[in-house]
C-alpha cells in the first residue's frame, strides 16, 4: 500500500513518542509558525551558542507528519553547528521537492529520509516542512542577535 | 416515501466518477461542501456559448452580441427564479467572497446619511459558525469605519445560541450578517427570530447561503432577508461565478464596488454616474460562459427537485449518524440528530489526527476535508485543531457511507489505535 | 518575409467560424477588442479539468484536491512565464477590471507610511485614452481619499501627448495608471520615458495590458513597471479570469483587497493577519477551470510566437489602412500608419451614425464593435458620438479586410449617401 | 433583406428630417437621457397645460432608430391629453418587447408602427425607445409639478 511510503515506522514512533518536547526554559530565540491551511501550530525554541546549536525544544499540535518531523528536526540539529544546520535544512527542502524521486541522503539527514516518502503526497509537503522552516527561522533571529552583540 | 434521487443513475451525468482513485479504487466523493462536481449538461452549457454564441455582452449590435445577451439575461432569470427573485436583484459575482466583499465595500463606500453608513458606535453582527469569507470581510469594514463587531455564540452541541438575540441585535446594528447552514458542522441557523429583529431595529439582514441554497429550496421572499449570496461551483455550477441577491431598492441605494466598463450611465474625467441595479455591480465583460453554466445546473438541480435532493440528503445524513454512534471512537461535532441540520458531518476519531484519517481515507479513493473548513474562530471555540468533513449530495448514497466506515476501519487498523 | 501566421489553418481549431451569420453569411469576426473567439485547446483544457481532477484548491489532501492544485498552480507558471514575472507574484483575478479595481481598492486601504498611502495633495495620473476600466477606479480611489486625478491628453492623432511629462507626474505623483494600447484608436504608448519618470518621484506604475498581452510579447521586467492587469478573454482565453501582477515586494506590502478563505495566516473573531501574495489576493475557492483555460489560451499563443502573431496583425492592419485611404467617405480615427499602433482601427462613414453603420455590416455578418468603447471621455475629447470599430486577431486575413470595405459600400448605398 | 423590416423608409424620412427638433424657449419639463451603452442622447421639451400635450420639442445625436424614433413621438404627443399619451407610449413599449411577433396598432401608434421591425433586434429596442421613454419622463415630471401648484 503507497500509505506505507508515507506513514514508515520510524515515523510513527517519532508521532508517538516525540523528542524534545517540552520547551526550554531559557533559548536564545523562540518561534511560533503555524500552517494557515491545515491549522497545525508549532512553538520552537534554539538555543545557539558560539555558533553551535545547543539546545532545540519544541511543543505543538498537528498531524503525524508534522509532529514527527519537529521531533526528528530537533534531535537532528542539537549539536550542529549553525552552518551545517543549515546544509542540512536545505537537503532536506530538496529532498521534498523530489517528488518521490529522491530518497535523501542518510548520512546527513538520518531519521528524516524516512520522510522521504511524503515528496510523493504535495499536499503533505508543507506538514513535514514546518519544523524544519520553524528551525531555521528560529535559528536565523538567534544568529542575528549575536551579531548584535 | 420512496426516495426519488437516485444517485445510481445520477452519476452517469458526470464523467468525474468514471475516474479510478488511489488504490485502484472508484471516487466516493464526500467533499461537495467544498465544491461540487459537474454534470455533463453544464460542461455542455458553457461549450455551447463559446462554439456558437461567444461575444461581450451589452457592447455589441451584432448577432452574436445579441445572442450571448440573450443567454446571459436568460441565465439570471433562471437564477433569479431558483431563488423566488426579481431579475433586476440578481446580480452575478465570480463567487460568494466576491458578493460579501461587494457587500461590505459598498456599505463602506456610503455616504453619511444612507443607511448603509458606519461609523463608531454603529453595530455589526455576525456568528462563531461564520465561514471566514462572511466573517473577515465585516471584521475588516468594523475597522475601516470604527463600528463595533458583536456576535453570536454557538452552545456545545453546535448551535447558533439565539438567547441574547435582543441584546445582540440592538438599536445601534446596521448590519447581521449570518450563515444559512454552518459549513462545518451541518448546522441550520433558524433565521425567523433573527431576522424579524433585525428589521425591528431597522437594520439589514445578509444571509451566506453557500451551504443551504445548493441543497434544499430559497424563497427570498418567504425568508424577508435583505441580501444573499451563494456560489456556483457548490451548485453543480462551473467554477468562478456566484451570485449576490439584494432588494432593488437597497441596490439601487448603494453605492457601487468595482467600477469600469458597462456599469455606467454617464463618464468625464472627473466624475461618473452609475448605472441601474444589477448592471451597476457589474462592471467589465462578465463571467458570461460561466454564468450560463450556472443557470444549467440550477436546471438541473430544479429537475431533480430541491424537495426530493432535501429528503436525500436527510435520509443519507441519517444513515451516517446512525452508523457513526456505532463507532466507539468516532467523535460527532454538532447536532446528532437531523433537525434543522444538513448533510455536513464532522468527526474526528479518536488518537488520530484528521489530516491522517483524511490520508487513509484517500488511499480508500474517498475524498473527504480535514483541517479547520475556513472557520477558525468556530474550531478554537470547540477546543478543537480541526475535524474530518464528509459532506453529501446528489451523487452520494448509501453504499459512500459504508465505504466512509469501513475506511474509518482501516485508519484505526493502520495506525494500530 | 513569410506571413507565419495562417488564419485559414488557425480557424479550423475554433468552431465559431462554422457558424451560418445572417443573410447567410459566412462570420467576419472583427470584435476581438471586446473578446476573442475561443480554440477548442482552450474548451477542452476546461472540460478535462472539471472530468478528471476537479477539487477545491488549497483545502483538501485528497487525489483530486492535490491535482486540481497541481493544474491551477501549474497554470500560474505558464501565465507567469508569458509575460516574463515570477511565480508568486502573479493573481488570478476575474477580470482586468477586477483587477485594476483590487490595486485601487488595496490602495485605499493602506496605511498612513506605507507608499500606497494617499492624502489630499497626492496624484494619480491618467491618460484620456483610458478605458472606464482604467479611469473610475482612480477617479473613486481619488474622490475617497482626496488626492488629485491629472491626466495625459491625446493629440488630434490620438497619441499620448507626453510634452507635459514632467509638469503631470511630480513629486506629489504616488501612482501612474496608463493603458498599454488603446482600445478604441489602437494607438500603442511608447512607456520608456513615462516608467521612468514615474520611479523618479518615486510613484508606482500600473499597466493596462488589455489590448497589448494578447497581440504582443511583453516583458514586465524589461517594461520595468511594477504592476500590470489583463483580461483572458480577449487572449483566446475563457471567460472570468483576469491577471493582475505586481512586484513581490509591493504585493507582500500592500493591504489585502477581498478577504475571506484561503488568504489568511490566522484568524480570530476580531482580528486577521494575511498570507504572502499571490494568496493574499486570492480570497475563496478559485476560478480555477479558467485559469487553467486560460493556460492552454496563452500555450496556444506561444506556439504560434507572438512575434509573428504580431508582425501579422501589423501587415493586416497596413492592408486595412490602405483600403480605408481610398474610401472618400470613410475617416480613420487615430493613428493612419503602423508605427506604435495595433491592430485595432476606428472609423467613420460620412452621414450614416456608426450604430447604423454596424447594424448593415452585421447583415453581412461582419461583427465589428459601434458606440463610445467604454472610452466616453476620448469620445468626447475627439468631438466624436461614437465610432464603428474593427479589431483583428490571428484567425483574421485579407479577405476579412475585403468584406468589411464592401459591406460599407454596402450601407453607403443602403443609406442612400 | 432582412435590413429592410428595420429600417422602413419612414424611419429614414423622419432621420432626414427630423420633426420638432429645435428646443423651445419655454416648457413645463426638460429632460436629458442617454443611452449609457451606446453614447445616444437627448434633451427633451414637454409643454402641457390642463392636461393637454400642448407641445414636444428636442435636441440631440444618435443613431437613425433613435433619431427617428423621437421624432416620431414628438409629432405623435402634441395634443394628445396625458393619459392618452401614456398609453400610446405603453402600446409602443409593448411593441418593442414583442420580438417581431406584433405589426403594432396603427390607429395608436401612427407613423410608430413602422418602428415594428425593431422589436426583432434586441439591441436596438433601446435605441426606439429613447424618445418615448424621455417624453413619459417629462410628462410625469410635468404632472407632478401641476399637482404642487
Ligand atoms: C484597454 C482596456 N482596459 C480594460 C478593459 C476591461 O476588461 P474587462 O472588461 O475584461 O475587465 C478593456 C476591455 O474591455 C480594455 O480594452
Ligand atoms: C458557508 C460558506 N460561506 C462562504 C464560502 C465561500 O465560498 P467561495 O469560496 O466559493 O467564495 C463557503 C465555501 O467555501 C462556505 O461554505
Amino acid at each position: 500500500m503507497d500509505l506505507d511510503s508515507l506513514y514508515q515506522e520510524v515515523i510513527l514512533d517519532h508521532y508517538k513518542n516525540p523528542t524534545h518536547k517540552k520547551l526550554s526554559p531559557t533559548y536564545s530565540a523562540q518561534v511560533h509558525h503555524v500552517n494557515p491551511s491545515c491549522g497545525d501550530e508549532i512553538t520552537l525554541n534554539v538555543t545557539i551558542e558560539s555558533g553551535l546549536v545547543k539546545d532545540v525544544s519544541w511543543d505543538g499540535v498537528g498531524c503525524s507528519i508534522s509532529q514527527a518531523s519537529t521531533s526528528i528536526v530537533a534531535d537532528l540539529m542539537i549539536g550542529k553547528e549553525v552552518d551545517q544546520a543549515f546544509q542540512t535544512v536545505e537537503a532536506f527542502s530538496e529532498l521534498m521537492a523530489s517528488k518521490g524521486t529522491s530518497v535523501g541522503d542518510e548520512d546527513i539527514l538520518e531519521d528524516g529520509v524516512a520522510l522521504a516518502g511524503v515528496s510523493k503526497f504535495p499536499a503533505r509537503v508543507k506538514c513535514a516542512l514546518l519544523g524544519w522552516l520553524a528551525f531555521k527561522d528560529a535559528a536565523l533571529q538567534s544568529s542575528d542577535k549575536q551579531g548584535e552583540i | 416515501m420512496p426516495n426519488l434521487i437516485l444517485p445510481f443513475e445520477i452519476k452517469k451525468d458526470f464523467p468525474i466518477f468514471s475516474k479510478i482513485m488511489r488504490g485502484g479504487n472508484r471516487l466516493v466523493y464526500l467533499d461537495s461542501g467544498a465544491t461540487s462536481q459537474k454534470p455533463r449538461q453544464v460542461l455542455d452549457a458553457e461549450r455551447d456559448f463559446y462554439e456558437l454564441h461567444n461575444a461581450a455582452v451589452h457592447r455589441g449590435a451584432h448577432l452574436l452580441a445579441e445572442e450571448a445577451n440573450e443567454a446571459y439575461e436568460g441565465a439570471r432569470q433562471v437564477v433569479a427564479d431558483f431563488i423566488n427573485a426579481d431579475l433586476s436583484e440578481l446580480v452575478f459575482t465570480k463567487s460568494a467572497t466576491e458578493s460579501l466583499n461587494a457587500l461590505s465595500y459598498s456599505f463602506g463606500n456610503s455616504k453619511p446619511g444612507s443607511r448603509f453608513f458606519l461609523e463608531p458606535g454603529d453595530r455589526i453582527v455576525v456568528s462563531e459558525l461564520e465561514h471566514h469569507a462572511n466573517l473577515i470581510p465585516w471584521q475588516q469594514l468594523a475597522k475601516r469605519t470604527g463600528a463595533e463587531l458583536v456576535w453570536f455564540e454557538v452552545t456545545p452541541e453546535g448551535r447558533l445560541d439565539q438567547s441574547k438575540l435582543e441584546e445582540l441585535i440592538n438599536e445601534k446594528t446596521k448590519i447581521v450578517a449570518i450563515t444559512h447552514q454552518s459549513n462545518v458542522l451541518g448546522t441550520i441557523v433558524p433565521l425567523e427570530n433573527i431576522v424579524a429583529r433585525t428589521h425591528e431595529v431597522g437594520a439589514v439582514f445578509v444571509l451566506d447561503a453557500c451551504q443551504s441554497a445548493p441543497h434544499f429550496a430559497i424563497d427570498v421572499k418567504a425568508l424577508d432577508i435583505d441580501f444573499l449570496a451563494f456560489s456556483g461551483h457548490k451548485a453543480l455550477g462551473p467554477t468562478g461565478v456566484g451570485i449576490l441577491w439584494g432588494r432593488t431598492q437597497y441596490l439601487n441605494e448603494m453605492e457601487p464596488f468595482l467600477t469600469g466598463g458597462s456599469m455606467i450611465e454617464s463618464v468625464t474625467m472627473t466624475d461618473s454616474t452609475w448605472a441601474q441595479a444589477p448592471k451597476k455591480f457589474e462592471a467589465g465583460v462578465p463571467n458570461m460562459a460561466q454564468a450560463i453554466g450556472l443557470a444549467a445546473a440550477l436546471n438541473y438541480l430544479t429537475k431533480l427537485g430541491m424537495e426530493n435532493i432535501a429528503n436525500h440528503e436527510r435520509e443519507l445524513t441519517k444513515y451516517a449518524l446512525t452508523k457513526f454512534s456505532e463507532l466507539r471512537a468516532v467523535t460527532v461535532i454538532g447536532p446528532k440528530d437531523v433537525v434543522d441540520r444538513g448533510a455536513v458531518i464532522s468527526f474526528t476519531v479518536d488518537k488520530i489526527h484528521p489530516h491522517d484519517v483524511g490520508q487513509v481515507l484517500d488511499q480508500y479513493g474517498i475524498a473527504v476535508r480535514t483541517g479547520h473548513h475556513c472557520a477558525w474562530p468556530l474550531m478554537k471555540k470547540l477546543g478543537l485543531v480541526g475535524t474530518t468533513r464528509a459532506s453529501f449530495y446528489i451523487y452520494n448514497d448509501e453504499s459512500d457511507v459504508d465505504a466512509l466506515v469501513d475506511a474509518i476501519a482501516g485508519a484505526q487498523k493502520y495506525f494500530k489505535v
